[in-house]
């Protein structure tokens, strides 16, 4: 039934026309500055690890921002115009063909060129290095971050480097990391609660893991992630560059308190480094018990 | 919906089998097989929960604004309902401030309900329902009574999801993800807790998903109009086609890891539970040996495709309303036909970009980001056929088509944002941050639900035979798109300066905790911002609500089964659809979108107008 | 859609044919318990790895799967429309197994031991 | 109003209705079944050497059902094709025997899990471990076969005597070997054990170990569907039985459909049988 005896008219836009339009531009100024200032990498915390990929992370950001701020205003600009020109007043008989060129198959083609150049040039590498090269456990500070419900417990080992072993099946109310204590090793071993020491400029090897439930061990500044899962150790390295005081944040929600699982990574000189460890390791430390 | 017609017919008897009786009220409208009453029982059923699943976030969105703060009024309500496990009172005794364990569930809740209750309904129950058999030239969907039992068990999944709300220990709490071990442990020793009804909730709701996506696809294989080939398909019929698909083959995983979940939290078994579990300061009594992870892959097995399932039918709303008030063909039909196929076949092998953090290795994330990184070429080619589309159009700005156009930008700020989450590298320093948040909520929120608002107001005539309100529309929608971007837009800034989500506080214990080194007072400060944007973004839909209501009986009665002067072949029934809605068989001659055919009499050439009127052109323009 | 031949009559299916079927039935009924025996008895031979044995388990599996689907399903006759819903569902189901198994798999999961 | 092609197939995809349906349900239950059989697989792969049981459940017994099954799904196609040669007596026939395969089934499978219920391992506090059967006349003590597994002795002097056998440390890596190892058959003695040496114990119930877990939960929802198919068979084959003499095509139909599901029921099963009992 192709009605033309109908006689109701579609609904128009009325004589409002201009003023609904120079509303629409302010709107779409407004939006757009909006956008610009909001989805922006200037917002970046700051960056205090001298990793390889920490660096490369924040350049990442930046280029994809890049790309897409491009992309975004270019198609705004084009909305707009088409909006404002090919609306009913101006143009009242549409054009069955439209656009006839090839320009956004191009553009398509680009779009993909470039993500394929992000994609090997920058985010494949950026990612290997954060978790495929790590340093050598003899050049780095080796800790243990054991997440739980809810703080970050961290496992050191003082002199010889070694940690005692650990075995899921070992563990028990008293012994929760399930430590191996007949290990000799276990002497050297401290722990601490939620409130990490590192010594600045070595890199830190960090094997994240959890008691509980999945939590994720995440230091802005330090541009370090990673998810602390039961029943998995994974290792995540970072080299930080500035003394100071970092809050470790928990990112994955992990129950009532996760709000509040917040715990600090402290970075100090090696020499106070040194003397903290020692200080840990004559008091509370080792065979003692060190752990809650 | 001429309910004022029928009402008073007998509610009490129910034989269905003499043809000429007149169907009760009960058959009619509750235990209807008609596709069109389905779709209507779907889009009420599923408005309903999109407010409610607003209010929850209302709540939260307060309490993130002023954390510890009792909740004006209705705070005091929330504690006459849940009692004081989750509802407490402040310092200075004032009663209604939000629990932790409150908040949690409602983030969960906010999420399940937002997305399996509101808006995959709505999108593929109401507006699929509706509109695909009229569409297509069907007089029902294949399985009508299928179709019925799949609304009745949406309705049962939703009124679980409800109703645990009211048990001890609340609802479920661990977010819409349902990460173990947490959805086993946070039940609190309560059996069976909130996390026992999400499942049995979800399996109700994989169900009727799944009877639904068997009877779409079914429906538009089989009952396509005589004429209506694939290429002649409207390209909201291809979008429901898709996400028929995706619904079909990457939900019955979740239900497979919801029966996994439900035996760890119910029977005792350790699926994804590992050996050496201590919870509380004590090891937790299970068997282990399972784990967390495959608990993550079997969720976003579904979780992936699902975001599609979220966006697809707004597209294909979206594009129905640009070509018919651009009044000229959609520019690169097979191209958006092609898009959309890519999407839903490689929507299927990405999903593991969400657990980039797990521990993953550099050869899976790089397969994963690639991926990843492919499927975002398809939404370029299709937002850009819809860009392209407008030019040398002849454009009317009714409310459809505003929230249509408005849909453009607006999933072009979601989508570009997965870009930085999708490479992996640059993933590691914004996931699970406010980034994440205001990524998905540009697509789904004034992504998906503008492009609803447009499908209602559009097909709204055909429903009710009268027009909503044009004036109140336009208002609706202005005040919407403001509120929307007010809303989401500074959670961006929140998570580029790396504020986590989930957070009971909105952050402010960290930020008081860590000195320099923590979210400073500006990012703190936004919450109260975003959150008066969400008390505005509320108010904005007090007109369409109204409108809505006030329009089934007092709104323009429309002259013509075509108001929009369209193409296709809904608009070639009478004014609201009778049972079975065509008069006479109905057959198709061309393509979907034959607008301003040169040569032709009007400026719309409908698709089963035969060739002796107007010049018959092959389909659509293609790319030239 | 072409409207042009209307052959409403499928051959596969007429009853002269399901005659000559009927043999074949009972063929692949005794195939499918021949084939569990030997599934069966292979498990219990020595192959020097176990890795052979659960090979020719799910070797023999699959072709009586094939069996099944193929001639008891008709799916070796069916039409090209249920072709396409199945090759999706296999790729994607390959997926599933093949993807999943590879992610979780020790060897790619960066992940110390803890035993 | 007829839905139509809901008989007749629709000229240009040569389908009718159902036909298409049920391949696309089958296609859902792929992906339902693939899902708990790659859990299947991640398990078996991230179990830690040598806690993986071989050979545990009742080889001759799985045997036997396989080719129950098997039978049915021969007696299910015969019997469409009865109906499709218009011979509805044989049809009723093959059909009535698939409804006692199920049953026969079902029956089978009922027996084995219940042995699986009553086979229990004791954790003694002395680090041995004891596996077998309860003997519930002699025990002194209510074992129960649920989860939480405590058992209330008042008196403090309960005991409970096993049909099966005793290793003497769990940390023997070969009494460990033995309890995985289905075919290693030490010696069945009694064996009384008393309540207040016990440390921990359960039966072999999902609850156990990862892979009973897997067996019960695959096993359990192939069930459910032998039960569902069965009753669709049932019903169409009993109290639908009148639409043959109406519209034939249509029962045929419906009869094809119910058998395309069963088929699938039997193909996961051919599946599941290697899976769980030999490898
Ligand atoms: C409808 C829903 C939807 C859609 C369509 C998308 C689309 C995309 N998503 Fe998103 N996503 C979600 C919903 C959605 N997502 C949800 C719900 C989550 C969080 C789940 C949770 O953890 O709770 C999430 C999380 C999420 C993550 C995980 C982040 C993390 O947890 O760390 C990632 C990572 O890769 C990602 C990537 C992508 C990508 C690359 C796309 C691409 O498909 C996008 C492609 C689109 C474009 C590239 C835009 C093209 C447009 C133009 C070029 C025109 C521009 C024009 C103008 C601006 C005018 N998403
Ligand atoms: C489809 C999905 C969807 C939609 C539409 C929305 C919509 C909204 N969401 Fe949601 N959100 C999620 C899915 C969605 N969300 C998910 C998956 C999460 C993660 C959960 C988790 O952590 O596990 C989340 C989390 C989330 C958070 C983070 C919480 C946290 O991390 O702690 C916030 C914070 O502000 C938020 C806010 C909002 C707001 C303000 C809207 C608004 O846009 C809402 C707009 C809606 C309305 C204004 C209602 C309109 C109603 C009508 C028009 C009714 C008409 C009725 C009739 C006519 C009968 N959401
Ligand atoms: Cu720990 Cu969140
Ligand atoms: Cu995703």
């Amino acid at each position: 039934m192709n009605n033309p005896s109908s006689d109701q008219k579609p609904t128009e836009s009325s004589a409002s026309g201009g003023l609904f339009f120079l509303f629409g531009l302010a709107v779409v100024a407004v939006f757009t500055w909006f956008a610009f200032t909001s989805i922006s990498p200037a917002h970046l915390p700051i960056n205090v690890s001298s990793a390889p990929q920490s660096k490369g992370i924040d350049q990442l950001i930046w280029l994809v921002h890049l790309l897409m701020a491009v992309l975004f205003i270019g198609w705004l600009l084009y909305f707009f115009y088409t909006i404002f020109r090919f609306r009913k007043e101006r143009n009242p008989k549409a054009d069955y063909v439209g656009v006839r060129s090839h320009a956004s198959t191009w553009l398509e083609g680009i779009v993909a060129i470039i993500e394929g150049v992000l994609l090997v040039g920058f985010a494949i590498p950026i990612w290997a290095n954060a978790s495929y090269n790590f340093p050598q456990e003899k050049d780095s500070t080796v800790i243990k971050v054991i997440a739980q419900q809810f703080k970050w417990n961290g496992w050191y080992t003082s002199i010889n480097g070694k940690f005692a072993k650990q075995d899921r099946h070992f563990v028990s109310p008293d012994n929760p990391f399930g430590l191996d204590k007949t290990d000799p090793n276990f002497k050297d071993n401290f722990f601490v609660s939620s409130d990490l020491v590192v010594p600045i400029n070595k890199p830190v090897l960090a094997y994240v893991s959890s008691l509980d439930v999945i939590h994720c061990f995440k230091v802005n500044p330090l541009r370090v992630t990673q998810d602390a899962i039961p029943g998995m150790v994974i290792p995540a390295h970072f080299t930080p560059a500035q003394l100071g005081t970092y809050q470790i944040n928990c990112a994955q929600l992990c129950g009532n308190a996760h709000y509040a699982m917040h715990g600090t990574l402290k970075v100090v000189s090696a020499e106070d480094y040194a003397k903290w460890v020692a200080d840990h390791t004559k008091s509370g430390g080792g065979a003692g018990g060190g752990y809650e | 919906m001429q309910a004022s017609t029928h009402t008073d017919s007998h509610s009490h008897d129910a034989h269905g089998g003499h043809d000429h009786h007149e169907p009760g009220f009960w058959q009619k409208y509750i235990f209807s097989t008609d596709h069109k009453v389905i779709g209507i029982q779907y889009g009420i059923t599923s408005l309903m929960f999109l407010f409610f699943g607003f209010l929850l976030m209302l709540c939260m969105r307060w309490q993130m604004a002023n954390p510890g703060q009792p909740i004006p009024v209705v705070g005091s309500w929330l504690h006459a309902i849940l009692g004081d496990e989750m509802v407490a009172k402040d310092a200075q005794g004032r009663v209604g401030v939000m629990m932790p364990d409150l908040y949690n569930s409602f983030g969960a809740m906010h999420g399940t309900i937002m997305v399996f209750l509101a808006i995959v309904p709505l999108a593929f129950g109401a507006f699929g329902n509706f509109v695909t058999p009229l569409q297509i030239g069907a007089c029902d969907m294949t399985f009508p009574r299928i179709n019925m039992v799949s609304y009745q068990c949406y309705f049962l999944g939703g009124v679980l999801m409800l109703a645990s709300f009211f048990i001890p220990g609340g609802a479920a709490k661990s977010g819409w993800t349902s990460y173990s071990p947490l959805a086993t442990v946070a039940g609190g020793g309560h059996h069976p807790d909130g996390q026992t009804f999400w499942l049995i909730g979800m399996v109700a709701l994989i169900t009727s998903s799944l009877l639904g996506a068997v009877n779409f696809i079914t429906t538009i294989i089989q009952l396509r109009a005589k004429g209506l080939t694939w290429m002649r398909m409207p390209f909201f019929v291809w979008a429901q086609f898709v996400t028929g698909f995706l619904l079909l083959l990457a939900f019955p995983p979740l239900e497979a890891a919801g029966v996994l979940q439900l035996a760890d939290n119910m029977l005792g078994t350790s699926f994804f539970l590992p050996t050496g579990l201590v919870v509380s300061g004590q090891p937790m009594h299970v068997s282990g040996g399972g784990s967390p992870l495959l608990w993550q892959h079997l969720f976003w097995f579904l979780g992936h495709p699902e975001v599609y399932v979220l966006i697809l039918p707004g597209m294909g709303i979206v594009t129905e309303i640009i070509a018919n008030n651009t009044r000229k063909p959609i520019w690169g039909y097979r191209s958006l036909v092609y898009a959309i196929m890519g999407i839903g076949f490689l929507s299927f092998i990405v999903w593991a970009h969400h657990m980039y953090l797990t521990g993953m290795g550099t050869k899976i994330s790089t397969f994963f980001q690639t991926t990843t990184m492919m499927i975002s070429i398809p939404s370029v080619i299709i937002l850009t056929a819809l860009f392209i589309s407008l030019w040398g159009g002849s454009m009317r700005f009714n409310t459809p088509m505003l929230f249509a156009l408005a849909f453009l930008p607006m999933f072009g700020v979601g989508g570009l944002t997965g870009l930085p989450l999708g490479f992996n590298a640059s993933d590691i320093f914004l996931h699970d941050t406010y980034y994440v948040i205001a990524h998905f909520h540009y697509v789904v929120a004034p992504g998906t639900i503008f492009a609803l608002f447009a499908g209602i107001y559009y097909w709204y005539p055909k429903a009710t035979g009268r027009m909503m309100n044009e004036f109140w529309g336009r208002v609706h929608f202005g005040l919407s798109f403001i509120f929307m971007n007010l809303v989401f837009m500074p959670m961006f800034i929140q998570g580029m300066e790396g504020m986590s989500r989930r957070m009971y506080d909105g952050g402010a214990s960290y930020a008081a905790a860590a000195g320099s080194t923590g979210l400073g007072a500006f990012v703190i400060g936004l919450n109260k911002n975003i959150t008066y944007a969400a008390f505005g973004l509320g108010l904005a839909q007090i007109p369409f609500i109204i409108n809505f209501f006030w329009s089934i009986t007092k709104g323009k009665k429309v002259t013509s089964d075509n108001p929009w002067h369209a193409t296709t072949l809904e608009w070639q029934t009478p004014t609201p659809p009778p049972h079975g809605n065509f008069d006479k068989e109905i057959e198709v001659f061309r393509g979907p979108y034959e607008y301003s055919v040169p040569g032709a009499p009007t400026d719309y050439t409908t698709q089963n107008e035969p060739d002796k009127q107007a010049p018959l052109t092959h389909g659509n323009p293609v790319r030239s | 859609m072409s409207e042009s031949h209307d052959h409403n009559h499928d051959h596969d299916h007429s009853p002269e044919e399901i005659k000559k079927h009927l043999k074949r039935y009972y063929i692949i009924g005794v195939a499918l318990a021949l084939g569990t025996l030997l599934t069966v008895w292979a498990n219990f031979l020595d192959f020097g790895s176990p890795t052979i044995n659960i090979v020719v388990a799910l070797i023999i599996a699959s072709v009586k799967g094939f069996l099944v689907v193929a001639f008891f399903m008709h799916l070796i006759s069916e039409k090209k429309m249920i072709y396409s819903i199945l090759v999706f569902t296999v790729f994607f189901f390959a997926a599933l197994m093949y993807l999943t198994l590879w992610s979780m798999h020790p060897a790619n999961i960066i992940q110390t031991h803890f035993n | 109003m007829e839905i139509p092609y809901a008989v007749k197939p629709r000229p240009d995809t040569g389908l009718y209705n159902a036909k298409v349906g049920i391949w696309l349900f089958l296609a859902s239950e792929v992906m339902l079944f693939g899902a708990l059989f790659s859990s299947y697989i991640l398990l078996r792969v991230n179990a830690e050497p040598g806690t993986w049981p071989h050979h545990w459940l009742n080889i001759p017994l799985g045997t036997c059902n396989t080719i129950v099954l098997i039978g049915s799904s021969i007696t299910v196609v015969l019997s469409w094709a009865s109906l499709k040669m218009g011979d509805f007596a044989k049809y009723r026939k093959f059909q009535a025997i698939t409804i006692l395969c199920a049953m026969a089934f079902m029956g089978i499978k009922s027996y084995e899990y219940n042995d699986k219920f009553q086979h229990y391992e004791f954790a003694l506090k002395n680090g041995n471990v004891v596996d077998g059967h309860v003997d519930r006349e002699k025990s002194t003590v209510k074992v129960p076969f649920w989860t939480p597994f405590k058992i209330t002795d008042e008196s403090g002097k309960g005991i409970i005597v096993v049909h099966g056998h005793k290793i003497e440390s769990k940390d023997n890596a070969e009494g460990h070997a033995e309890l995985m190892d289905g075919n290693k058959h030490p010696a069945h003695t009694e064996i009384e054990i008393a309540v207040s040496d016990i440390k921990d114990f359960s039966n072999y119930g999902p609850w156990h170990n990862t892979y009973t877990a897997i067996y019960f939960v695959l096993t359990g929802l192939h069930a459910l569907h032998v039960f569902g198919g069965a009753l669709v068979i049932f019903v169409v084959w009993g109290p639908l039985a009148g639409v043959w003499k109406k519209d034939p095509e249509r029962y045929t139909n419906r009869v094809e459909v119910s058998g395309l599901f069963w088929h699938f029921v039997d193909l996961v099963w051919i599946f599941l049988f290697p899976v769980l009992y030999l490898l």
